[in-house]
Formats: structure tokens, C-alpha cells, sequence
């Protein structure tokens, strides 16, 4: 049973999904989305931990050796992503069911298509990282894509309509782009296998059709990974999106894109051709920090307290890619610890505002006045999380940070550092302004004074609250695993 | 208060006097001067008060200046 | 002569500029996903041309013929277009709740009714 | 004792779970035993350092106990006790959680064997002491509290550059001598002068402490600044111009002290100059100079919360601690009005009370080293503080003209813990040897010989007259219901002004940079429209047109890009 780890991983969401389309509605729905991703959760841990012990695992799909069949191919790298995407998908999976049930504008008869859809989300995120086929990634980009605009498509605002078609439309062009960059390698090296292509791509390295599978790659994958100025989707489809959907995207989706950059551009290009020949650092360092920088500062001057963390999660990203063009163990680090941290506090911040919009039905900041006296564990935790945002240490966030500055001093850029210890004081704005909003002003006139979230809101909200406090102590998963990975990546590590 | 003015007046030139009683441990010479610590401290705080009134004209402005 | 010789990556430029032209410049959502299609379709074409080698056959196993078009590139591309098929109907599904929420399908429209919103 | 545990982390641990306890006795009780216990577990753990964690790929001491860190870790306790006594009736959770969590986080910070864990105590020192302003749930205690959050997190941003610095360019975090030569040394001295209250970097003190409740500034006076001189005395014992900065510390506070009205703020001034005289010792860093500093912080601990306690007493029971509105309370607070005597006595350094034998040993350190112009200046400032904090409180306060305030005496509480404060004051200028022993070097040092004594009571009772004589004659400054400019001038009066300016100056520039790129974009596509003429329709930019737009224009720099 072990040995197929790899690709239950995948199946097991898979299968679930269409089952819960099938079930009435009620609670047993909610029951076997739940058992799925539990049982995710559970090989997520079981691979890492065999990954950590043993070395590479490689499954050839039907049995087919790579590099004719597809490979699934699990290392630290992909391990690490897969326990935080289940993780998050675990955690999320138990917020949303009261979320379904009470505040999304969907029929009861129509329940299950949600568990349904968020399961086939969850599956392509997961096929993503653990398959070793170029092409294959495309094929799990789509369906995670594709179930993902279902899913914002179903928030209250009408907005989230048009949000999500224009999600559908940038998402489209930039998974078409990774197809073209696909469709131009497989015609200079005749495979798909990430390995094989990576030992092939050297010899034809210095084409036209290399390098503009290269650019193509790039820009597909920016757009996925809402890289600055490619974001521009971003901030509608999180700000309309129902909460627990925001909170599985913005933890999952956009990390996934990022580990598909490392992907192709570190192990199938790899880093000698990739910043060595084509100098990728020189496009993704101006536009990381220009992201990071702008972002924040637009983050600042939103109302809608959802919005602004989307603009954040923007500036976020930046740095996650400031962390991959410093192309250093180091930097990389960062990079590959901030996808975990950032999907904890993320994740903890969009969570306690779905407590916030369940009871008061609004997130804007004029609406949340006072909001702290009348649900205090809920503000809490939203508190923790924006303390790990900031990158307060002893939270995750710190982690990231530190190794983000020191990343950009061992290359002696000392104005980079100074810009991301600047940025994280925006962040202290605009947290700022929640938290002074929640507990200093007074609650707006007429607004129903209702108590505390549900407890199936908090706990959920609080375990990844707790994670982010933990996780600033205890390191060795998000920054030793995440070295671990990056020396895997660069080709230096044991 | 008059009664407590004079009597002050009599411990300082009491305590200045004590100056001739004793032999004094100085690390430095002017602290060797005759009474040097009571007049230091007397013109010192003159000089103080002075000084401060001065500087009132400058920084001294209404109470709800900065407005909060 | 070589420009020439490679019309079929000629014709995938083309046809991409356009479907991107449609989408920049149409302000009709439904006409955008055509655009979008015209893109996605320019891209099938350069898959399957990229497949075929100058004078091979169907990749059938006869014994008369010893040169092969490559069959992978046609069933990539088939899970290709199942992909395309199901963004289109979904983009569509999209369009049709757009118009029942804002009662048109023209994003000016719909951004000045947006804008209003926000107020 | 429990082997290697922190006493911070009593404080600490304890600040959360007196929530649970019920408000009230059990709660009160529940909060005092935690200074008792932490005391006892400090003395209980002999010298050495403890409890060493590795984070990422650094080892941190968060434990280390020494001769320096042990007196100010034990004073740290003493106030932190005195507090909760003095706060006994009070009913507010968030003051008392804080008023744990920021002597946790003080003496945690002292205890600190390396840089990053010094870091996290400041911050959370930093974070934890704002709410003893905030408590005071007023528009003004908001604000105030607000600067002073961002002086103290720009501290901490500085702190931590400077170590991120040191650990780049040395590979260790141990806190130990730094120096101004070290790399980062100038990031981590500035981030502690800031908590120090260095001249022109001081005015987050005297902004924010007379803003606090009655309990907070109590809690205040006793932590953040001496925190500060701790590190100064651990990473840059020796530094010449430490003296020069410490004496001008010593001095220009008094000027302000005179004329100020608000006595809790003139009390904030006095605390501004007694650290410049343990600055001086820092700075002087021969054994008996840190001595000195170490010796004088902790008096000043002790005789500082008493004073602040008195005048926090008056503002409870009178409702101002305003000059100009006070007079003849001795009537109705004579306790109250001696317990201050006893106070303002200590920081006078009269003979038999605190100050009095812990200032002389900065002040004969500076003799020894041959500092005349410091000794000089410092021997004004001594004069100076008798005169303001000596005299001037008590005087505005308890005597003065009658303002014809009646009130009841300070409650039972408030006394008790006043009472001990002052107790402790008079102890040590009793027994100096008791406060010498726990000094981090052995000292032979008798501060009561002949020519000290009678030449301090020549310099207090000749100041004194000085008052008098100026009083008399009316040409002391009245109090007045005023506020002084200071240098918090600057960020509170001319930088919003600026900050106004600039910001229109910006938005007007983003205004035509988005004018100049819309216009840029609409000329693109007119480029791309001119075989159809369709200027009007198209040159709208749609936004997911323009969305797709960007990639495609992105796609093309890439692919130029690459090909160069």
C-alpha cells in the first residue's frame, strides 16, 4: 500500500469528489469531504516523512517506467508543498461547513457540488506538485483552475461574477502560455519528463525555441502566481470569493504556481541556465520589489478589509519571489519557508474574517468598528495572524523574514533588505488600522449586536492561529525541511 | 514662613562656617575653596531659574497647543 | 526559404495575435471568449503541426512505411482541447449569470455598475 | 527554585493566567506571589548562563546570570511587587495583564545572553507597556501612546538591523561588549539611547509618562529606561562619549523641570537627569563608574515609583497633578504629602537616604578620571534636581497657597506601597553596604565621611536658600497652565505640516504619472487601431482587456529580453 502513496494522493480526492456530487445534501457530504481530506492530510505526512528518511520517491503511473509513462516524483521540495496544501485543505475543509450551510447564496440541493468542487480544486493543487511530467502540470493547472473559478463564482456579491470571469480569462491565457512553453520543449527534446528533460535540455540549450518556451514559461506562470503587474485578477477574485474559499486560495493556489516556478525554472532549466544564461533574476527582482512595494502601499488606502489582504498577499508573493532571484540556499530558504508561513497566517486572517462576516455580514472597515469587544477570540486570532504577517518574531512570519534579509545581505544588498524592513512597517499599518478599528472605535449605529463566531469557526481559525505560534518556535519543519528543499532545488544540498 | 526662611538662613551660614572645622578630602582644587559647594549650589540655582525664565519666552506656548 | 518553410508556426502567430486582439479589444464578454478560443485553438494547431515529420503516415503499425508522424503531440493536445471545451462552457455559464445579475454582457456596463456599488 | 527556569518566565506565564483567576482577593493575591517567586527563583540560581535554544541555526542563551543582570533583575522584581501593592483596588484586566507582561518581558530582557533574544524582550516590553497608556482610554492617552509605540518600535527596528549586522559580520549573537567600532555597534547604541532617552531622542518620555494611568506610570518609570542603561552598561561600558552625552542629559532636563507644570511631567524631566548621571557612569566604565550606574538605577527605581506614586495618588484623589491647581494638600494627604518628602529627600541624595550613596560613587568615579568640566556640570545638575524634584514637588503640591482642594487621604493600598518604597529608600541610605554587596565589582567605597556630608548639605541647604530667597522676592517663575515646545515639536507640530505638503506634492505626481500612462496606453492601442479607425471604442481601456494587454506587452519584453 505504501508504495502507491504517490498517486493516492491524488486519486483519493479524485474519486471522492464525484461520490460527493452524488450524495444528498446534509451532513454526510461535509462528512466524506472531510474524511478525504483528512486521509490527504495523512499521505501528505506519511510521504514527507518517508521522503526525509529515504531520499527521492519515483512511481511510474500504470506501470509505465518513466520516461514513457508519467512519474510521479515526490522530493523535499515536493513533499513539503503537498503537506501544506493538504494541511491548509484539511483545516479549511472543517471551517467550511457552517460557511456552506449559513452564508453561501447556494441551494441546499446544491451543497454538495461545492465539497464536490472544492475536492477537485484540492486534487489538481495536489497533482501539481507530485507529478514529475511537464505536461501533466497542465493538466492539473486546468482542473484546479477550473474548479476554482466555480468557486469564487458563488460568493454573495455579485461582483464575485465578473471577478471570476476575469480569473477565467488571465487564467486561461497564462496556462496556455505554460502549454506553448511546454509544446516548444517537447519539440527541442522530445519528452516530457522533468527529469529527462532536464538531462536533454543542456545540449539545445542556446535555441530560439528554448528561450522562448523560456519566456512563455514565464509569463504563464507569473500570471498564475499573480506576480506584479500580472495581479490584476487577484484582488476582485479574493475580495468576493466566499470566505472559506478565499481562505483555501489564497493559502494554496498561488504557493502552487510559485512551486511550479521553482519547478521548471531550477530543476528542469536549472539555475546555471536560467539566472546564469538568462538572467531571470533581472526580470523577477525589479518586479518582485515593485510588488511588494506597491501592494502594501495599496493595501494601506483599502476599506475592504478582504481586499487589502488580497493586495497583501500580492505583496507577499513578492517576496517569496525576492527570496528565488536572490538564488542562494539563503534566499531560497526564504522563498520555500514563506510558502508555508505565509499559508498560515493567510489562512489564520481570511478564516477570523469569515467569523466576522458570518456575524456581522460585512468586512469593510466602517462596519467592523468595535468588532473586537463583541468577538474577542475571533479578533485574536486575526490578531496573531497579522502579528505573523508583520513578521513579529517568535510567529512564522518571522521565520521568512529573517532569512529574507539575510538572504539579501550575503549578496550585499543592503537597500533590498532596508526595503523589506520598510514594507513590513506598511504591513504594520495596515494592520494597524484593523485592529484599531476593532478595538478603539465604537460600533457603528444599527449594527445588530451579535456574540462570538460559532465554535466550528473558531477552532479551525485557531488551530492555524496556534500553527503560526508554534512554527515561530519550533523551525525545523518551515525553515529546515524548506533548506532542505532549497539545497535540493540548487543542487548543492547532500 | 518668616521663622522658616530665617532659620534656613542660619543653617547655611552654619553649615559654610563648618568649612573652617575640618580638614577636606579634594580630588580636585577648586573643590578646596572656601565654601565652595554652598556658593556653587546657591549660584547654580539662581543661574537655573534665570536661564528657565528666559527660555519660557521661547518655548512656552497655550496649553491645548497640539491640539489633542 | 526558411521563414516559408515554417508557415505552420506562421499561421499559430497569427492566429494567437488575434484571439488576443478579440480579447483586448472587444468590451463583449461573449465575443472575449471567442477571442479566447481563437487563441487556445492557434495553440492545438501548433501542437498537431508539430507532430507531423515530412513525408510520415498515420503512426499505424503496417510494415509500409518506415516514417512515422509522432502521435503524442495529437493525444496531448486532444486532453488539450477537452480542457478548452469545458473553459468555454464555463466562461459561458459565467456569462449567462453576468447577465442575470447585471443585465448585460458589456464590461463598461458592468464596471459602471460596479463602480456605483462601491460608493 | 526550579533549575534553569527564567524568572521572566513566571511574570510572563503568570500575566496570562491571572485572567483566569476570579477578579478580586484571588486574582490580587494570585498576582503578587508571582514578583515574590520570581525573586526567589533569581536568587535561588547561582551565576551562569541557562536554558540555550537553537533557533534556525543559532544558539540563544536566553538565561544568563551575573553580577550586572542579577541587581537589576532583583530591583526589576522589587518594583514590579511595589506595583501590584500600589494597584491593589484597581479593576481592569488590561492594566494588570500588562503590568506582568512588561516586568516579564524588563526582566527577561536584562537576562537576555544574546542579542536576539534581548530583541524579543525589548519589542514585547515595547508592545506590552503601551497599554498602560491606552488604559487611560482618553483621545490624548491614545495619541500619546501612539508616538511613544513608534519610538519604541523604531528602536526595536534599529535593534534588530544592528544585530543582523553584528551576526553577518562576527557569526555570534552573544550580548557582551560591543563598542562603537563594531559593525553595527552605531544601529544597536542608537536603538539604546532611544530607550535611554538620549538628548534630542528623549522626548517620547516626557510625551507619554504624565499620559499613562495612575498605575502605569508608576510601572513605566521603573522599566523601559533602565533596561536601557543595563544594555548600554553590558555592550558599551568605556565609551567616551557616552560622558559628554549623559552630562548633557543631566543638565537641559532641569531647565524644562522649572517651568513645567504638569508635576508628573516635571517628574519625567527629573528622570531624564538622574539617567544621564548613570549614562556619566556608563560612559566613565571603570569598576566603580558601572558600579555607580547599576547602584544609582536601582535607587532611582525604588525612590522614582515612590515620588510618581505620591504624585499618581494626588491625581487619583485631587483629579490634577497640574502646579498651577495644587496647594496645601498636606492638609488632607499629610501621609501622602510625608511618604513624598521621603522621596523627594532620596533623589535630592540627602545624607541617609538612597541617592545619597549611590550618585557620589558616579560622581567620585568621574573625580578619579579626572572629568572636571562632567563633575562640574553633574554637581549643577544635582543642585538642579534638589531644586525642582526636592523642592518644587512637594512644595507645589502639599504646600505652596492653599488651593483649597479638600480630599481624602491616599487609600490604605497606595500607602502600604508607598510606605515600602520608602522604606527601602531610607534602607539604603542607611545601609549602603546591603546594596554594595550585590554590586557587579567588589568596591571599598564609604560614602559617609566628613567632608561628603557636610559638603552635600552645603550644596542642598545653599540651594534651598537660592529657592527661597526667589520665592520671596517673586522672581521665581509662576506656574502656568501652558505646555513647553520641546523637540517633540518636531514630529508633532512640523512634520504634518510637511507630511501634508509632501503628501499633496506626491499625489499630484502619481495623478500626472496616471495621467502620463493612461495617455501612454491609449496611444498603444490607437497604434494598433489605425487600420480600423475605431479610435473612440477602442481607446477605452477595458479591464480585462488591459489586464490581457499587460501580459501580452510582458510576453513581448521577455521574449526580447531573451533573445538579446
Amino acid at each position: 500500500m505504501t508504495e502507491h502513496l504517490p498517486v493516492l494522493q491524488v486519486v483519493v480526492p479524485l474519486i471522492a469528489a464525484p461520490l460527493c456530487a452524488l450524495l444528498r445534501p446534509g451532513r454526510a457530504v461535509w462528512l466524506l469531504a472531510m474524511v478525504t481530506c483528512a486521509l490527504c492530510l495523512l499521505i501528505a505526512a506519511l510521504l514527507l516523512d518517508r521522503v526525509l528518511a529515504q531520499g527521492v520517491i519515483s512511481y511510474a503511473m500504470g506501470g509505465w517506467p518513466a520516461p514513457w509513462g508519467i512519474e510521479y516524483r515526490v522530493d523535499a521540495a515536493n513533499a513539503y508543498m503537498l503537506l501544506i496544501v493538504a494541511a491548509i485543505g484539511a483545516v479549511v475543509m472543517a471551517f467550511a461547513r457552517t460557511v456552506v450551510e449559513q452564508r453561501i447564496r447556494l441551494p441546499a440541493s446544491k451543497q454538495p457540488w461545492f465539497y464536490a468542487t472544492y475536492l477537485l480544486c484540492l486534487t489538481g493543487l495536489l497533482g501539481m506538485i507530485v507529478t514529475g511530467d511537464a505536461f501533466n502540470v497542465f493538466v492539473f493547472l486546468e482542473i484546479s483552475s477550473l474548479s476554482s473559478y466555480v468557486l469564487i463564482s458563488i460568493g454573495r456579491d455579485r461582483r464575485a461574477l465578473t471577478a471570476a470571469y476575469q480569473y477565467l480569462i488571465m487564467g486561461t491565457i497564462g496556462a496556455t502560455f505554460i502549454l506553448i512553453g511546454i509544446g516548444f520543449l517537447y519539440v527541442m527534446t522530445g519528452t516530457l519528463n522533468m527529469a529527462d528533460l532536464a538531462a536533454r535540455l543542456p545540449a539545445v540549450a542556446d535555441t530560439r525555441t528554448v528561450r522562448a518556451a523560456f519566456a512563455f514559461l514565464t509569463i504563464g506562470i507569473s500570471l498564475k502566481l499573480a506576480l506584479f503587474p500580472l495581479h490584476l485578477w487577484l484582488p476582485n477574485a479574493y475580495a468576493y470569493a466566499p470566505s472559506a474559499v478565499t481562505a483555501f486560495l489564497a493559502a494554496t493556489a498561488t504557493k502552487v504556481a510559485i512551486y511550479v516556478l521553482l519547478r521548471f525554472f531550477f530543476t528542469i532549466f536549472g539555475a546555471q541556465f536560467s539566472f546564469g544564461t538568462m538572467r531571470l533574476d533581472a526580470i523577477l527582482l525589479p518586479l518582485a520589489l515593485a510588488g511588494i512595494f506597491s501592494a502594501s502601499v495599496v493595501a494601506i488606502f483599502q476599506t475592504n478589509v478582504k481586499r487589502m489582504l488580497a493586495y497583501s498577499s500580492v505583496a507577499q508573493i513578492g517576496y517569496m519571489i525576492l527570496g528565488i532571484s536572490l538564488v542562494s540556499v539563503t534566499g531560497l530558504t526564504a522563498a520555500i519557508s514563506h510558502l508555508f508561513n505565509h499559508a498560515l497566517m493567510k489562512g489564520t486572517l481570511f478564516m477570523a474574517l469569515g467569523c466576522v462576516s458570518f456575524r456581522i455580514g460585512a468586512v469593510s472597515l466602517d462596519r467592523m468598528a468595535g468588532v473586537g469587544r463583541i468577538m474577542p477570540w475571533t479578533m485574536g486570532a486575526f490578531v496573531i495572524g497579522g502579528l505573523s504577517l508583520i513578521g513579529v518574531p517568535m510567529t512564522a512570519g518571522f521565520v521568512s523574514k529573517w532569512y529574507l534579509i539575510l538572504g539579501a545581505l550575503e549578496r550585499g544588498w543592503w537597500p533590498v533588505a532596508l526595503l523589506v524592513l520598510f514594507t513590513s512597517l506598511l504591513a504594520v499599518v495596515y494592520i494597524w488600522r484593523v485592529v484599531e478599528t476593532a478595538y478603539f472605535q465604537p460600533a457603528p449605529e444599527g449594527r445588530a449586536t451579535t456574540g462570538e463566531a460559532p465554535l466550528a469557526l473558531l477552532v479551525p481559525t485557531w488551530t492555524l492561529a496556534l500553527a503560526n505560534l508554534y512554527f515561530g518556535l519550533d523551525t525545523s519543519l518551515n525553515a529546515g525541511v524548506a533548506r532542505r528543499a532549497a539545497e535540493a532545488l540548487l543542487g548543492v544540498g547532500p | 514662613m518668616d521663622q522658616f526662611f530665617y532659620g534656613l538662613v542660619g543653617i547655611c551660614i552654619v553649615l559654610l562656617l563648618g568649612d573652617l572645622l575640618y580638614h577636606k578630602h579634594a580630588t580636585f582644587s577648586f573643590e578646596s575653596w572656601f565654601g565652595f559647594f554652598a556658593w556653587y549650589g546657591f549660584i547654580c540655582c539662581v543661574a537655573l531659574v534665570l536661564l528657565a525664565k528666559q527660555m519660557r519666552k521661547v518655548v512656552k506656548r497655550d496649553e491645548d497647543y497640539y491640539g489633542d | 526559404m526558411q521563414i516559408l518553410g515554417l508557415y505552420n508556426y506562421w499561421i499559430f502567430i497569427v492566429l494567437m495575435m488575434c484571439g488576443f486582439y478579440v480579447v483586448i479589444s472587444r468590451g463583449n464578454l461573449v465575443k472575449k471568449l471567442v477571442g479566447l478560443n481563437i487563441f487556445q485553438t492557434s495553440v492545438f494547431i501548433l501542437y498537431i503541426s508539430m507532430g507531423k515529420i515530412a513525408g510520415g503516415t498515420a503512426p499505424i503499425l503496417t510494415g509500409m512505411a518506415t516514417i512515422y508522424s509522432n502521435p503524442v503531440p495529437h493525444v496531448l493536445i486532444l486532453t488539450a482541447i477537452v480542457v478548452g471545451i469545458a473553459t468555454t462552457a464555463l466562461g459561458l455559464a459565467l456569462v449567462v449569470r453576468i447577465h442575470e445579475a447585471y443585465g448585460t454582457i458589456e464590461e463598461d456596463e458592468i464596471h459602471a455598475q460596479s463602480e456605483d456599488e462601491a460608493l | 527554585m526550579i533549575d534553569g527556569l527564567n524568572p521572566a518566565l513566571i511574570l510572563i506565564g503568570g500575566s496570562l493566567l491571572a485572567l483566569l483567576a476570579p477578579q478580586g482577593r484571588a486574582r490580587n493575591l494570585f498576582m503578587l506571589a508571582l514578583p515574590v517567586l520570581g525573586a526567589l527563583q533569581l536568587w535561588g540560581l547561582p551565576y551562569g548562563e541557562y536554558a540555550r535554544i537553537e533557533l534556525f541555526d543559532l544558539t540563544l542563551t536566553t538565561l544568563r546570570l551575573d553580577g550586572l543582570s542579577f541587581a537589576f533583575a532583583l530591583v526589576f522584581h522589587i518594583a514590579a511587587l511595589l506595583a501590584i501593592i500600589y494597584a491593589w483596588r484597581l479593576d481592569d484586566p488590561v492594566q494588570q495583564v500588562a503590568g506582568l507582561l512588561y516586568p516579564g518581558a524588563a526582566v527577561g530582557a536584562v537576562l537576555a545572553g544574546d542579542l536576539v533574544t534581548l530583541f524579543i524582550c525589548w519589542e514585547l516590553a515595547a508592545v506590552s507597556s503601551v497599554f498602560l497608556i491606552w488604559a487611560r482610554r482618553t483621545q490624548r492617552a491614545y495619541h500619546a501612546g501612539m508616538r511613544y509605540l513608534l519610538a519604541q518600535i523604531g528602536s526595536g527596528v534599529l535593534l534588530l538591523a544592528g544585530v543582523i549586522v553584528h551576526l553577518r559580520a562576527t557569526g555570534s549573537i552573544t550580548f557582551e561588549h560591543l563598542g562603537l567600532d563594531s559593525p553595527g555597534g552605531w544601529l544597536i547604541f542608537i536603538a539604546f539611547g532611544i530607550k535611554a532617552a538620549f538628548p534630542l531622542l528623549h522626548n517620547w518620555l516626557q510625551d507619554a509618562y504624565p499620559e499613562a494611568t495612575v498605575t502605569g506610570t508608576v510601572l513605566l518609570s521603573a522599566f523601559t529606561t533602565k533596561m536601557a542603561i543595563y544594555a548600554l552598561a553590558r555592550g558599551f561600558a568605556g565609551t567616551e562619549s557616552l560622558i559628554t552625552i549623559g552630562t548633557l542629559m543631566a543638565m537641559f532636563p532641569i531647565f524644562y523641570a522649572v517651568i513645567e507644570n504638569d508635576l508628573r511631567r516635571v517628574l519625567a524631566y527629573s528622570m531624564n537627569n538622574q539617567l544621564g548621571f548613570m549614562v556619566v557612569g556608563v560612559g566613565i566604565g571603570t569598576p566603580l563608574g558601572l558600579d555607580g550606574a547599576v547602584a544609582h538605577a536601582f535607587a532611582d527605581i525604588l525612590f522614582k515609583a515612590l515620588l510618581f506614586m505620591s504624585m499618581g495618588a494626588v491625581l487619583l484623589r485631587a483629579g490634577t497633578v497640574n502646579g498651577s491647581e495644587l496647594g496645601g494638600l498636606y492638609k488632607s494627604m499629610p501621609l501622602t504629602a510625608g511618604l513624598c518628602m521621603v522621596g523627594a529627600a532620596s533623589i535630592s541624595a540627602f545624607p541617609l537616604f538612597s541617592a545619597f550613596v549611590t550618585k557620589s560613587l558616579i560622581l567620585e568615579a568621574a573625580a578619579r578620571e579626572g572629568h572636571w568640566v562632567s563633575f562640574l556640570f553633574l554637581l549643577f545638575a544635582s543642585a538642579g534636581v534638589f531644586h525642582h524634584a526636592g523642592i518644587k514637588i512637594p512644595f507645589f503640591a502639599f504646600f505652596a497657597h492653599d488651593s483649597g482642594i479638600r480630599c481624602e487621604e491616599a487609600p490604605r493600598n497606595m500607602l502600604v506601597a508607598m510606605g515600602l518604597a520608602a522604606a527601602l529608600c531610607v534602607g539604603i541610605g542607611v545601609f549602603p553596604e546591603a546594596l554594595y554587596a550585590i554590586l557587579p565589582y567588589p568596591i571599598a567605597f564609604d560614602p559617609y565621611t566628613t567632608t561628603h556630608v557636610v559638603t552635600q548639605l552645603q550644596l542642598l541647604a545653599w540651594s534651598a536658600l537660592a529657592f527661597s530667597v526667589l520665592v520671596r522676592t517673586g522672581i521665581y517663575p509662576p506656574e502656568l497652565r501652558s505646555v513647553n515646545l520641546d523637540f517633540d515639536w518636531g514630529y508633532r507640530k512640523l512634520m504634518p505640516v510637511v507630511a501634508t505638503g509632501v503628501w499633496g506634492a506626491v499625489s499630484r505626481g502619481w495623478e500626472a504619472f496616471n495621467t502620463a500612462v493612461e495617455h501612454l496606453v491609449k496611444r498603444l492601442i490607437a497604434g494598433l487601431a489605425r487600420h480600423h479607425g475605431q479610435y473612440g471604442v477602442l481607446a477605452t481601456t477595458w479591464p480585462t482587456g488591459s489586464m490581457v494587454l499587460w501580459a501580452v506587452v510582458l510576453l513581448g519584453a521577455c521574449l526580447i529580453f531573451y533573445y538579446l
